[in-house]
């Protein structure tokens, strides 16, 4: 057998990082019925994280690849986490300037008011 | 007798369209950015002749001024998505950089050919848009006059913005393909081809593929959103349907500030190319400018916000996005400088590629210094949306990116064709478009201090001299653009042989035959260092220059 | 004591050559950055040019095999062409940003007008609730704008004063400034004097029409100016009633003249209105069903008509011209603004040359002519007397 | 092609520059697919953290079992597929066509969960912009539909209701979008919750015991824009899922024939790191747009 080309995903790793996932994803869910106020959201990004990281290192095995990939992925989300923060951080400051009105292109009835 | 080369080699019109040769794939873009170049010019001519006058030379009545609008954006948009953005990375990057590298084609042949139909299904969906009521909301399609059928534009807004979206793809995959081909098929050891060893127009396509890489994708979304917003009212960005335009804004100009840096790098790329050819003198500060290329790619991520500071964006942003701006004017001027020092000293020849170089260097530096008034908080409050601005972008553009674009053209046109043009016609078009250039838009610095809107059919009566000025300096430029089209073509059919190096230059591609054969390089070339011209002399029954010893194989006589 | 620097800026000739008149405490300030930042540019952009010109013709090529000097790296050159244009960029930088601040922090006394930015005119309001297309300011008293839009992005722009906003539909942008310098006066309409007030942001078909004039005036003037908007029957110089017709032609030359003409000449966004008065009218869409209008019809239905075309344009569309015109509600909401319609309406019938004679006049009944009197025929005032009805209209 | 090696193109010089090639190609296209979703979290973080309120009343009408039964499918396909990577290299193909068979079935099962999902939404009006119009939550206040229905059916003429300025002036805007379909009367609950349903609605699919408690605070202004976001996000997210389940049939097809070998691989890797790059994707779908439960 000719050195493979890539290297070869041992079967173990692979079911301890889906039993990993399934158990995180219950996880999170059961962290959403209860109500840590601001820390829901901080909760359920980290899991998400956690998860996605998992995957990334093991299923995509950037973990054996050469880490110019790797670069370029973390390159890819500095640019996406620039875009949303400024983006945000904008929206944020002028909010007070725009008129909380129901947008008039959309009327109904507001339940129960 | 023309031995076998990539033009002539396998004959018919199916092994042209079907071709996976990178060359020919670049010839292709060159003729397709050419037409839309002429067809985009042509919407400019329109644009100057109406301004002729006050009230308006052609549309005349109140109900034609859509017409006008119609004629700016169609202008602004084929010139940006369909010239200047897959210009110089698709046609000449196509044709010269497998060549410099020493490679045998780009890493993915059948993506290169399928990101060329996609740019071609592109173009024939805007101009499709154009027939079916073309689009009159301004190039940066600005909600919600782009997005509220009822109270703005009716036109084909949403087919129009559906070409450019798959434009975008065409241009995702071109830098993934240059980005993977500098990356994996350079020339490895023993003569291997280093980072530091690459010529430098090399830097300027890697930079301008991370960008299209890292800021194409938002544009994608971002033209995705419009047309939901236009169909099914979404509301994210219309206010009428509790969206944010200023959110629009933000999502545009993440794309469109890179954009013009897309624009600009491979044209720096061709000036550092030129300028060392011409003056016989290696490049002056090689890392210095290698390095400016990449943190011109990486700075003008950060600085989309200039050009929205009185659009209701807050003033912290206003501030940050200031402060940005200036820092990303640093690396254009240190490219500046160290062209202006590669010419110390050397030898000089005014060659029509010089010419148009020399040509980026004056317009590119005054289009530079106007880009301070604007990036400047207080001085942009009186000049955003005025003609200053539609000044100093087509200094940018036309001269920066364009003249770069000529100067490449005329530079690489031996090798693509096997053809020398005769040099004093060609100079003298250079002479043309660069008065021509002059008269139309240093006016328009002015006509912009003085107050006058931009976008606008008509204006008051005290605009009219600067803007009579600038529509003749129009006429001229079209008499520039006019001849030196003739003379290229005429060189193509009677011009005279090129030997192999007509310039004297020192990169791979001028080792292959002038019209390259199929396969590029008969043997892998030997990498010398690319701006060495000390050991080439000129032959004068061929016209041409020859390396009078081989460059040692991979010495360690790197870059002093 | 004013800020030494500014003496820089009085309106020297390189100022006349680039920059408009400046009359505003923005414009000072700008002017000095602005000669700051013009100076530095020309003075890198001369070195460019001089030292590329020098090298070409020193340097020019002797022969093609000319040997050159080997000079590639010198690194305090470098050093020295990064610091010194970082450090005026910095220097740019903070002159912008300290004219920003100023711009962008309006002071705490300012006399508050609201803009209402729509497709093609301007709306201003001022303090006393009166309502005009031009925007008149007293010298030296800071004013405030509140900006906004009543449909897509517009820009207010006023180059002597050196400042600009936008205006965004369901939001109050501001832009404030203190008027320094007397605007030339209006002399007629071909030249209508003041500052011009451009609109920046493109806004579709009438968007090279969209100007408006900033008039600055000293306090009497000012205060009479105010008067005569409270109450546009009255000649404020004078004392005197103007007829009807004549204030609706003022009415018809601040802002119905963007879009519609009186000269019946063909190519106006919207319906001319020379002969309109009982004319043939098609409709391409209405919303009454099958409504109908003919030169039979009575004057009753005619007024109503216009009426509602002004107040809701979208309700009927004339065929062959665009549903693109806003609502105008300067002409309904109280007794002034119902007379103010009907001496619109006196101007139309007098386009289609038929004799016009009012019902109230203000010299027969001065009272109602003053802002808050509710009209006799005002739904309210019917409702009251208990007739009812939707206001059918007021016979004239 | 080189007879020598099957599969290698010409202008490479070995199978593993070939394939470290489109390595780093994929990873370069996975990095335009994620700045492209980039786009719609931006909108989301925007519109979430300057209106908090529209999102905590909307995702009453989200269920977060179905949301976390997609989580579990898609994690299992992301296995299978990963599995299946693994099994071309070692060259067991039937282990691999399995396999793939697997991933496309998890995939299909995640987009017929969609389904349902979009379909109650469209039953209950729950939709972007000028369409969005939920019912009243308790049977006993739904009352006839008021005149809301214009006389300008289906006129194409649109404008806005009144827009309150800061100073008070009223400024009014031709009147609204009328919503293309009239609504039959509002009887009966919004969202999965058939406790409340009346007999009479032949709803055949009711899941009781997944229903999603409803909230009775009033309504915020724009709560469309919710539904706006959400039918983006899941909308783009499940054209990506139909892209690759597309992909694994066609690379089921060549595995059947044969073509993998331990040399040549690549498709498959690179079809499995998409495949994952779409389960990140929803594995952060997922909890922002079921689980904002009480922030």
């Amino acid at each position: 057998m000719p050195s493979p080309i890539a290297h070869i995903v041992p079967f173990k790793i692979l079911l301890r990082v889906f039993f990993a996932l399934v158990i995180l994803t219950v996880l999170t869910v059961t962290a959403s019925e209860f109500n840590f106020g601001r820390f829901n959201l901080f909760i359920a990004l980290t899991i998400a994280v956690l998860k996605a990281s998992l995957v990334l290192l093991f299923f995509m095995h950037l973990f054996w690849d050469k880490p110019f990939n790797a670069i370029v992925f973390i390159g890819c989300l500095i640019f996406v986490a620039l875009f949303i923060g400024l983006a945000l951080l904008d929206s944020t400051q002028y909010q007070n300037s725009i008129h909380q009105q129901q947008a008039p292109g959309v009327q109904h009835k507001p339940l129960h008011p | 007798m023309t031995t076998a080369n990539y033009l002539t080699h396998p004959r018919g019109i199916r092994s042209w369209l079907l071709t996976l040769d990178h060359k020919r794939i670049g010839i292709m873009y060159l003729v397709s950015t050419l037409a839309a170049f002429s067809l985009g010019g042509l919407f400019a001519m329109i644009v100057r002749t109406q301004l002729l006058s006050p009230n308006g030379a052609i549309f005349t009545v109140a109900k034609d001024y859509d017409h006008y609008n119609q004629m700016f954006t169609l202008h602004g948009a084929i010139m940006i998505f369909l010239v200047l953005i897959p210009g110089v990375p698709g046609a000449l990057g196509n044709f010269v950089l497998p060549l410099m590298l020493g490679a045998r084609d780009v890493a993915f042949p059948r993506l290169n050919l399928f990101s060329y139909y996609l740019y071609v299904s592109g173009a024939l969906i805007v101009i499709l848009s154009i027939i079916l009521g073309a689009v009159d909301t301004g190039w940066t399609f600005y909600t919600p006059y782009s997005s509220d059928p009822d109270i703005g534009s009716r036109d084909a807004v949403s087919l129009m913005v559906f070409g450019i979206f798959i434009l975008g793809f065409s241009s995702i995959l071109t830098g993934m393909n240059f980005i993977v081909t500098i990356h994996k098929l350079r020339p490895s050891p023993p003569n291997g081809m280093t980072w530091f060893r690459m010529p430098l127009f090399l830097w300027s396509l890697y930079a301008t593929a991370v960008i299209q890489i890292l800021a194409t994708p938002i544009l994608g979304i971002t033209l995705l959103l419009l047309i939901m917003e236009r169909t099914l009212h979404v509301g994210i960005f219309s206010p009428r349907f509790g969206g944010d335009p200023i959110l629009f804004q933000h999502f545009f100009w993440f794309y469109s500030h890179p954009a013009v840096y897309i624009m600009i790098l491979p044209a720096m790329g061709i000036m550092s190319e030129v300028i060392p050819t011409f003056s016989r003198k290696p490049i002056f500060g090689y890392h210095f400018v290698a390095i400016s290329s990449l943190a011109i790619a990486i700075i003008g991520f950060l600085v989309w916000g200039h050009h929205m500071f009185p659009n209701g964006q807050s003033t912290l942003l206003s501030t940050i996005f200031s402060f940005l701006t200036m820092c990303v004017a640093i690396p254009s001027a240190i490219k500046v400088w160290n062209w202006l020092a590669t010419m110390y000293k050397g030898s000089i020849s005014l060659k029509t590629p010089m010419c148009y170089a020399l040509a980026f260097l004056f317009l590119f530096t005054l289009g530079g210094l106007s880009g301070i008034y604007l990036g400047s908080l207080s001085l942009n409050v009186h000049v955003h949306d005025t003609y200053f601005v539609v000044a100093h972008f087509h200094f940018v553009m036309f001269g920066g990116t364009l003249m770069g674009f000529l100067s490449g053209l005329h530079y690489w046109w031996p090798k693509m064709t096997g053809k020398l043009y005769n040099e004093n016609p060609a100079r003298l078009a250079c002479a043309l478009i660069f008065l021509g250039f002059n008269t139309t838009f240093l006016p328009q610095f002015l006509l912009g201090s003085h107050g006058m809107p931009r976008r606008s059919a008509t204006y008051l009566p005290e605009f009219a001299p600067y803007h009579i000025l600038s529509s003749l300096g129009a006429g001229i430029q079209l008499l520039g653009f006019i001849l030196a089209a003739a003379v290229l073509i005429h060189s193509l059919f009677r011009g005279r042989q090129s030997p192999p190096n007509p310039w004297g230059a020192a990169t791979l591609e001028w080792s292959c035959p002038s019209p390259p054969p199929h396969d590029n390089f008969s043997t892998p070339p030997l990498v010398g260092d690319p701006y060495d011209h000390a050991n080439l002399v000129w032959i004068s029954d061929q016209e041409g220059y020859r390396r009078s010893q081989e460059p040692e194989a991979r010495s360690q006589k790197s870059q002093t | 004591m004013p800020n030494p620097l500014h003496l820089l800026s009085q309106q020297s000739p390189v100022d006349k050559f680039f920059l408009p008149p400046s009359s505003s405490n923005l414009a000072r300030d700008f002017d000095w950055g602005w000669n700051f930042v013009l100076g530095s540019t020309a003075f890198f952009f001369m070195i460019v040019v001089v030292v590329m010109c020098i090298f070409i013709i020193k340097y020019r090529r002797r022969g093609p095999n000319e040997q050159t000097p080997v000079i590639t790296r010198n690194i305090p050159l470098e050093v020295m062409w990064t610091g010194i244009p970082l450090a005026l960029v910095m220097a740019i930088f903070f002159v912008g940003f300290k004219g920003f601040i100023n711009y962008d922090t309006p002071q705490s006394d300012c006399r508050p007008v609201q803009v209402v930015a729509s497709k093609w005119t301007f709306d201003f309001t001022y303090p006393n609730g009166s309502m005009d297309k031009n925007l008149y300011l007293e010298k030296g008293i800071p004013t405030l704008l509140n900006i906004t839009s009543s449909d897509v992005l517009h820009g207010v722009y006023i180059p002597a004063f050196r400042t600009q906003r936008n205006a965004i539909f369901g939001r109050t942008t501001q832009i404030w400034f203190i008027p320094e310098q007397l605007s030339p006066p209006f002399i007629n309409a071909q030249n209508p004097g003041g500052f011009n007030l451009f609109c920046t942001q493109y806004c579709g078909q009438g968007h090279s029409k969209m100007i408006t004039h900033v008039y600055v005036l000293n306090k009497e003037d000012y205060d009479r100016k105010m008067i005569e908007l409270a109450n546009p029957f009255k000649d404020a110089a004078t004392g005197k009633w103007i007829p009807y017709v004549k204030v609706g032609q003022r009415f018809f030359n601040q802002s119905c003249i963007s879009c519609h003409n009186v000269t019946g000449a063909p190519g106006s966004i919207g319906p001319t209105w020379k002969g309109l008065w009982k004319s043939k009218v098609t409709f391409s869409y209405s919303n009454v069903l099958g409504y109908t209008l003919s030169p039979s019809d009575s004057d009753k239905k005619w007024e109503a008509y216009i009426r509602e075309s002004v107040l809701d344009p979208g309700a009927k569309i004339v065929a062959g011209f665009p549903n693109s015109m806003p609502p105008q509600p300067q002409f309904s909401g109280n007794t002034l603004n119902d007379e103010k319609f009907h001496a619109l309406l006196a101007y139309i019938k007098s386009v289609g040359s038929l004799p016009y004679t009012p019902e109230f006049t203000p010299e027969k009944n001065p009272d109602l002519f003053n802002a808050d009197a509710k009209h006799p025929y005002h739904p309210e005032s019917l409702a009251a007397k208990g007739k009812g009805g939707q206001g059918e209209g007021v016979t004239r | 092609m080189s007879t020598t090696q099957p599969h290698l193109a010409s202008h490479f010089n070995s199978p593993q520059q070939q394939f470290d090639s489109g390595k780093l190609g994929i990873w370069l296209f996975l990095t335009t697919e994620i700045l492209l979703f980039s786009g719609l979290f931006c909108a989301y973080a925007v519109y979430r953290s300057n209106h908090p309120d529209i999102f905590a009343f909307a995702h009453q009408y989200l269920n977060k079992w179905l949301g976390a039964l997609n989580t579990l499918i898609l994690i299992s396909s992301s296995f299978t597929m990963a599995w299946s990577v693994r099994a071309a290299q070692l060259n067991q193909k039937n282990l691999c066509t399995t396999l793939l068979a697997i991933t496309i079935l998890c995939g299909s099962a995640f987009l017929s969960v969609k389904y349902i999902e979009y379909k109650n939404k469209w039953q209950e009006h729950l939709l972007p912009g000028p369409r969005y119009n939920p019912r009243e939550l308790p049977p006993a206040e739904a009352e006839a539909l008021d005149d809301q229905s214009r006389d300008r059916k289906g006129a194409t003429w649109e404008g806005g209701a009144a827009s309150t300025l800061p100073h008070g002036r009223s400024l009014t805007v031709a009147a609204l979008i009328p919503p293309t379909e009239t609504f039959r009367a509002p009887i009966g609950p919004a969202g999965l919750n058939p406790a409340w349903v009346d007999n009479d609605r032949s709803s055949r699919f009711s899941m009781s015991w997944l229903a999603p408690t409803p909230s009775l605070e009033p309504e915020p202004n724009n709560t469309h824009i919710f539904f706006g976001i959400y039918f983006l996000m899941t909308g783009l997210h499940a054209i990506h899922v139909l892209v690759g389940i597309s992909l694994i049939t066609w690379l089921l097809l060549r595995t059947t024939r044969g073509d993998f070998s331990p040399q040549y691989f690549a498709p498959i890797d690179f079809t499995a790191l998409y495949w994952h790059i779409v389960d990140l994707i929803w594995i952060f779908l997922f909890p922002l747009l079921y689980l904002i439960g009480n922030t």
